[in-house]
């Protein structure tokens, strides 16, 4: 393949729509300080204004949550949906297919996804409903006050939690045993990699789960938890250098065997430079092999697990007209007298 | 229906038949196919121009237990369910003795000849139908000689009752969409039915059907649940949601099957809809609430179980003020209940379906015509009030075929509600308000996402919020925004279906009904007239109740007003008790519940004993 | 509390001094450990046997969003909200402008000297509290200086007001549990807070407390949900299955906290009761309904979205006749509405919960010693009528510190209802029906998994059944049941909780209330009274209303009925009125919904511009 | 290890407890004739039945659908309960903590367990309960009337529902992921296999998930259908041959290197016989590969896929007295009035 010009490393004053990146905020976060949460936040900020992308055609949804609460706190100028624990996909799915142009992000936690909400969550893989889907992990329910989700390693301790003796689910595996066509595990304290993940997902055809550990400052994060900034900054071992290269880049093509590019549906490409062996993240097995192994050695990879571009995602296959269906006029959605008349004779 | 009959029902018989006036009722068991044979009955019974309904009584499963199909012809044209069964046909052996007692004095009963027979009662005329040795006769394939088995007793019952075989001979070809081969095997075994009863029977009974003028014309036979889904299609359906339950999944059945032939766009063979099969009722719901959320119109169908479900989704959608049309088709609860068999028994836990403060819109159809007019008007009242709004129908509208008007081509526009585009916006110069009331009914301006004005955008939650749409716990912006749902609800009232009332002239009785409960108090009041008590109808078709309503509960002249509706608590009685509480005190709850729909003879009975 | 208190309220002051009547309002940064601080001020109080009650306003998030702490002393001993704040704390930056504002003519305010002062009034006297300069001047962990910084407060209030210090240092120990490190750290601020003051300050402002009796002996200061939680252990809970929402969760922490202590078997130190958190209520809920069909005694415990997810599963415990105990800590809807602000908007959707004619047991306690009782009380009820029974509590009650009375222990055995043994089978030589209304009471006998009987078996469905539990789709047996499930329903009558009626000879004016708002109906009688209007007062315990109830509300001496309750919409009005449409006319719904317990203000002139 | 003992082949006329097999049996059947739940059913009745156990003890539990009608027509004797659609793990969960000491069989549908049900199947596997959970898998809602469920193919077409364009989730993939710890698919067909997986299920401790393919004869059995009994009959490969030994018959050790043994919780063995290559079914990881391979080839594979008697139970965790809670009198359940004042002197 291909020698390829990285994009310039510090990002421009303003966009491609020639916005800055202020322009990208939301309100104010109410989250704790610190919060993994609010890094995310950013990161979707930074995302979003480097690709360029139209805020008004992007929509914002979420569960119920801490996490669920951020849709708030970025893309200001975004339609938002906080809606109820656990049932975000569903909504997502709606406003989908109700318009299929639009840019869907979906934001939702442990226990919004893995707890109350895994129904939902696996038939969205199913549907490869074209969605960014974040869960932003932290092993309890921070916005009641510390609880263990479906997450949370089994033998935690928290102090008013006390002990997990339950095997935690593990949301990417959960998600490519469910058909999901895109999953990736990140770090809120891993700017770089979430961003690149982020920027991946949106060019993403189907569903893309990002499976982001998200310190729970207040009630989920010393030390000896996975879930910590203590354990993620000490454990983290990334699978590959990611790098996001958008379409309008010119990208020339040379042999690099450390390196695997994958082109993703807009025509833009996500580069994985190899750290340590080899990974091919379009093989379905490899990803099974190396999630198990990983969560029975408890070891914290990141990086890019399994992708397919190849699969529809749902709205293409309802074979729906390329006009959004919410702003069809009457004259498409209502049919003719004559239609109703031969319907009529005929009963 | 309501407005058409109104002679009293009349059992005399001219030179000793009784012609167009009696009850059929056929004993088969589910699976068999008999559905078919019961189809072309009615169908040619209701081309002969004669009133005639059908009730299919069927069990919760899938093949192998007892199914009844009932079948009243009524020259006077009621249309509700009637007590007696005159005519009586017996195909299934593990019904068979309690079919025959069911049996009316002086009825006759046709039965399969190898059924074992109990007693034979002296009143009654019997005819045995050598089923087997006439199928025998035929030669189709064993796979097909049960199916068509039951075209036997269609064959008596023509030669019978006189049906005209012309007829019998168009239903089938209508059921078999013109296909031939079945057709032909088919009609094939009704002759030989027909031509044994020639042969054997001397036909004495007294039973007759004869061609009637003033009734069918331009009218149609169709179930509820296929005008719903033909309704929701021709008033611009863009997403249906669903998942299957009993009895309302013939209302996607239908979308399923009219979308492709109307609404796939003429130049690229796209569609312009979306049928989504959902994975629960909490998915569909949320699927619905997304879709509209988004813009479009967005529907589901369910029963019971699946609306109390809905009922944590149900009240974001109404508190976050976005619109949902659901579609309960009733089935007898509680819980799993009897999910084939009919009730009015989720009005009450609709209204108020959800915690905190809720009261929602519900709309009350009584007629296939209706289903297909509120398909449309469900669509119109979600957008304009930006609320979900519920339609009400039931197991015996929904899956029963019925005599319908056909239905009217909707002049009106569709109604989108306020929403402010683009243009809007700039003319506002962005500034406009989600839960700002505007123009004092209680409803905002939304927009829609990918609205590309820059000030379009706004957060939508469940949550409380000022009427900016920002969060807020601030006791007065909750309690404004209390103040300002509960004035939609009032405008609510305004806009729902106005309730069709028949007042009668020094009538002191009132009557209050919804639905499919129509027929049976349509014939009631015939009867209570011919008793000497004269009464007025109010046909109720939403809830909230408007200003007609009040006007009628509060109407000095009625002393009495008689709530009838077809569940067990009297729940349409509690909700108007408690939203009228000044007349409380003349309203009388007259309620029933065991998976039939209402008959006259009760409505009638249950209003007389308040009257001596 | 509610037969205590009589005499009108009063303002008066002895010598310029207000002494043990008026309100302290605290205003801090939650996460920022205030509610430390604002435990040990109400303790001490009630230490010093004054009637008090502390109010906790907190919003919906974990850190960094203003809190504030409502305090009341109250000689007269009323414990219900009164609007107006004599002495206002400021300690966040973000509202204390507002917080200003909000003092009474008269009030004091003190104010962190490091925050922005808006225009100071004359009528008000300023203390500003150098409280960075204090903090620093004790040799403290960096971490925990933010903590303790809100003691400084405690120690101004106290010298300013003559708290006692001993108390101070009582209530410290208490909340530490002994443990000397925090204590001395914390009193050490509140001392250096109270020293500043006496230094700094002449007291001459008027607002003193002062210790009293014939009040506060023998009571304690506990919430409603512990309260919740210790009796559902003392009454022998199971199982515990329940899913996190505010403000229902510490009801199983309450649990999670003493039941080690008082639930594991003495000799194995093994468990005699299982708490599980469920992954959503409607797993909460099953397990509950699985538990209690196998004859454990279950509960859970959730607020209004929990509820409403809990439809459908609710609607089979009815129809199938399995006990559940349900606690309600009812909080603002719809939807998710506000968490964190306390209102019975409940009732209705919860009394009429799931599709089909459905009717629910509520109880409804109005103090922390009701709560522990009812605990009981439902799990007696549940099983005794095999049925789902809720505790509608709320917030206000759930959340916040009550002075009451100490619990009793519960002397009568647990009822377990109609279970029969083996060796009752053997009696009944295991002749039996689960459904079969033996004695007329509308409740039929159950049997439980693992009876080694062989006829003890039955299969439990929530589709139609007969008296034998056997499947049945016939009109007769669904009507047969659903009579005798009213019957039953009329049995509950009698079985649960009698309402508390206090009856003034010559009174007029009917008040009807629930749960929580008892103190406000208590002080607003006590207002009407001075205002020359007797009122009678009833205090309903539970759904379904009872003989005694319906006395009440059609006693000829009052000539007015009012409903008074915390939601927008007079849900428990509706319920009364549709239940009793004979005295529709004369019952007045008062009802007020924004977040806050109702105060007697409100209610009292709610009641009296219906008296002009 | 040793040579084995075979169980005498034709069954006694009577069991253990001396009862013969027609006491043992339900109500009839209102299914369709030939329906594959209806074999299910009889093997559940032979099994039990020949195990000895007591019916008194055990319950059965379902939620909705014709397959969860089938407790009513087996095990006469039992308590059962046939509860909310999707729901009835939860009925169960609630069920063995109230009384430990209940043998309890969960029959379930695919709609029942996938579709609605796919988030309390997934709680049941995570807690470990100790559940003989009976999926019976024929790809559609039969009950409603053949529409598609979560579980039929991708492509595949029916008369009624038109042709399924979602992928199918795979009962015992998702059972595995979530932490099953007795994972197995059969068919209805298949009378010998089914028995003997009943039996090792009912003796292991914990989840133990059956995914039988059942033919649903009205609506999905034509040939070209992987659920029907054309397509079990001609292309069901067995991963083993299966043989239950009762703890009470004595086994003697010694090597078979084309035999595995697995002793059970209560004593009893699983003996499986190597038929293909040689798999081992405590391996977590192999089980993947190999039913990731299968479904991706479309292979019908049966038999045990994985199986863990290590993993303590739900019950277990609990820690609980060993009387059942259900019937614990009230001085146990009651803590002493001096308990209770020394609380309320703390207050
Ligand atoms: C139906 C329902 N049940 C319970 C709750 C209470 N609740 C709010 S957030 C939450 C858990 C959130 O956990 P998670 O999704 O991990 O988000 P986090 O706060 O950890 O970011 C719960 C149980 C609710 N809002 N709705
Ligand atoms: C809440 C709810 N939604 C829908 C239904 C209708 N319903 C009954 S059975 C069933 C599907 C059953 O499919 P499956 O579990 O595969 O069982 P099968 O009939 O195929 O054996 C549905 C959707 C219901 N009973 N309850
Ligand atoms: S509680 Fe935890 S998750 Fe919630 S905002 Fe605070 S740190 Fe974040
Ligand atoms: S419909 Fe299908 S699943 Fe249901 S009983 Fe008939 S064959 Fe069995
Ligand atoms: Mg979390
Ligand atoms: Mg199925």
């Amino acid at each position: 393949m291909d020698k390829v010009k990285r994009p310039a490393p510090r990002a421009p004053k303003t966009n491609l729509l020639g916005l800055e990146k202020t322009e990208y905020r939301g309100k104010p976060s109410t989250l704790c300080k610190g919060c993994g949460h609010d890094s995310i936040s950013q990161r979707i900020i930074n995302a979003v204004w480097e690709l360029g992308l139209d805020q008004t055609q992007v929509v914002k949804l979420s569960g119920i949550g801490c996490s669920s609460k951020t849709p708030a706190y970025f893309l200001g100028h975004s339609h938002g949906f906080n809606s109820v624990h656990g049932r975000m996909p569903s909504v997502a799915t709606g406003a989908l297919v109700a318009n299929k142009n639009l840019t869907a992000i979906g934001v939702s936690g442990d226990g919004d996804s893995a707890s109350i909400g895994i129904g939902q969550f696996k038939h969205a893989m199913r549907r490869n409903l074209p969605l960014v889907y974040i869960v932003e992990n932290n092993g309890v329910y921070g916005l009641t006050k510390g609880q263990f989700s479906a997450t949370a390693d089994k033998g935690q301790q928290l102090k008013y939690a006390g002990v997990n003796d339950m095997p935690a689910l593990d949301i990417c595996l959960e998600a490519i045993v469910a058909n999901a066509t895109f999953v990736a595990r990140s770090f809120a304290g891993d700017a770089k990699q979430v961003e690149s993940l982020l920027k991946a997902a949106l060019s993403h055809r189907g569903i893309a789960v990002l499976d982001i550990i998200s310190p729970c400052v207040t009630f989920n994060n010393h030390d000896t938890s996975t879930k910590s900034y203590g354990f993620g900054k000490e454990h983290q071992i990334s699978l590959q250098e990611l790098n996001y290269i958008p379409a309008y880049e010119e990208i020339e093509i040379d042999e690099y065997d450390d390196e695997r590019e994958v082109q993703l549906h807009d025509g833009s490409w996500i580069v994985l430079k190899k750290l340590a062996e080899d990974y091919d993240p379009t093989d379905r097995f490899a990803a099974y092999k190396l999630l198990e192994e990983t969560r029975t050695s408890q070891q914290f990879l990141t990086g890019l697990f399994y992708i397919d571009e190849s699969q529809p995602d749902m709205t293409e296959l309802l074979n729906l007209v390329d006009e959004p269906l919410a702003s069809l006029p009457q004259e498409k959605v209502r049919p003719s007298r004559e239609q109703l008349d031969s319907i009529m004779a005929a009963l | 229906m309501s407005v058409m009959v109104r002679e009293a029902p009349s059992d005399q018989n001219d030179q000793g038949l009784r012609v167009n006036d009696f009850n059929i009722n056929v004993a088969t068991v589910n699976g068999s196919g008999s559905q078919t044979s019961n189809n072309v009955l009615l169908r040619s019974l209701f081309k002969m121009g004669i009133p005639v309904t059908g009730k299919n009584l069927f069990p919760s499963n899938i093949q192998g237990l007892p199914t009844w199909y009932n079948v009243r012809v009524s020259k006077d044209g009621y249309l509700a369910r009637r007590d007696g069964i005159e005519v009586v046909v017996c195909m299934n052996p593990a019904t068979v003795a309690e079919d025959m007692q069911d049996c009316a004095p002086n009825g006759i009963i046709l039965y399969d000849d190898a059924l074992p027979i109990a007693a034979r009662r002296k009143d009654i005329t019997y005819f045995p139908m050598p089923v087997k040795e006439l199928v025998k006769g035929a030669d189709i394939a064993f796979a097909l000689r049960d199916y068509v088995a039951n075209m036997v007793y269609v064959g008596y019952l023509t030669y019978l009752l006189d049906i005209e075989i012309d007829e019998i001979k168009a239903a089938l070809t209508w059921n078999f969409g013109g296909k031939q081969k079945p057709i032909e095997i088919n009609f094939d075994m009704v002759m030989r039915g027909y031509n044994s009863a020639k042969e054997t029977v001397e036909n004495t009974q007294p039973y007759r059907v004869t061609r009637m003028t003033g009734y069918n014309e331009d009218k149609i036979l169709v179930d509820g649940n296929s005008a719903a889904g033909l309704g929701a299609l021709f008033n611009g359906v863009n997403l249906v949601s669903w998942y299957p339950i009993t009895p309302s999944s013939s209302v996607a059945d239908a979308i399923n099957e009219y979308a492709p032939k109307l609404r796939l766009d003429p130049e690229t063979g796209k569609a312009t809809y979306a049928i989504v099969q959902a994975e629960d009722e909490l998915a569909a719901i949320g699927m619905v609430i997304g879709a509209s959320w988004a813009g479009a119109r967005a529907m589901t169908a369910t029963s019971g179980p699946g609306i109390s479900l809905m009922a944590e989704f149900v009240g974001l959608a109404y508190f976050a003020e976005i619109p949902a049309v659901v579609w309960d088709i009733q089935r007898m609860g509680p819980s799993t209940g009897l999910p084939t068999r009919t009730s009015q028994g989720d009005i009450l836990s609709t209204y108020y379906l959800s915690h905190g403060d809720t009261r929602h819109v519900l709309l009350f159809p009584a007629t296939p015509a209706e289903c297909f007019e509120f398909a449309g008007t469900a669509f119109d009242l979600a957008e304009r009030l930006q609320t979900p709004v519920f339609v009400l129908s039931d197991l015996d509208l929904g899956m029963n075929l019925w005599i319908s008007d056909k239905f009217d081509y909707p002049e009106k526009p569709m109604d989108r509600g306020k929403v402010l585009s683009e243009a809007d916006l700039k003319e506002l110069s962005g500034s406009w308000g989600r839960y700002l009331d505007v123009d004092g009914d209680g409803i905002a301006n939304r927009t829609l996402p990918g609205n590309p004005h820059k000030m379009a955008s706004y957060f939508t939650r469940g949550t409380g919020h000022n009427e900016y749409a920002a969060y807020s716990e601030r006791s007065e912006d909750w309690e404004h925004n209390l103040e300002r749902l509960s004035r939609k609800f009032e405008t609510a009232r305004t806009l729902v279906p106005a309730p069709i009332i028949d007042a009668k002239p020094g009538a002191k009785v009132g009557i209050i009904s919804l639905g499919s409960n129509d027929p049976a108090i349509v014939e009631a009041r015939d009867r209570l007239r011919s008793a000497g008590i004269e009464s007025s109808y109010l046909r109720l078709r939403a809830l909230p109740i408007g200003q007609q309503v009040r006007d009628f509960i509060a109407s000095e002249e009625y002393d009495q007003v008689f709530v009838v509706e077809n569940n067990y608590d009297g729940q349409l009685y509690r909700i108007l008790v408690s939203t009228e509480p000044g007349f409380a005190h003349k309203m009388i709850s007259v309620a029933k519940c065991d998976g039939m729909s209402l008959s006259a003879r009760f409505v009638n009975d249950s209003i007389l004993a308040h009257r001596q």
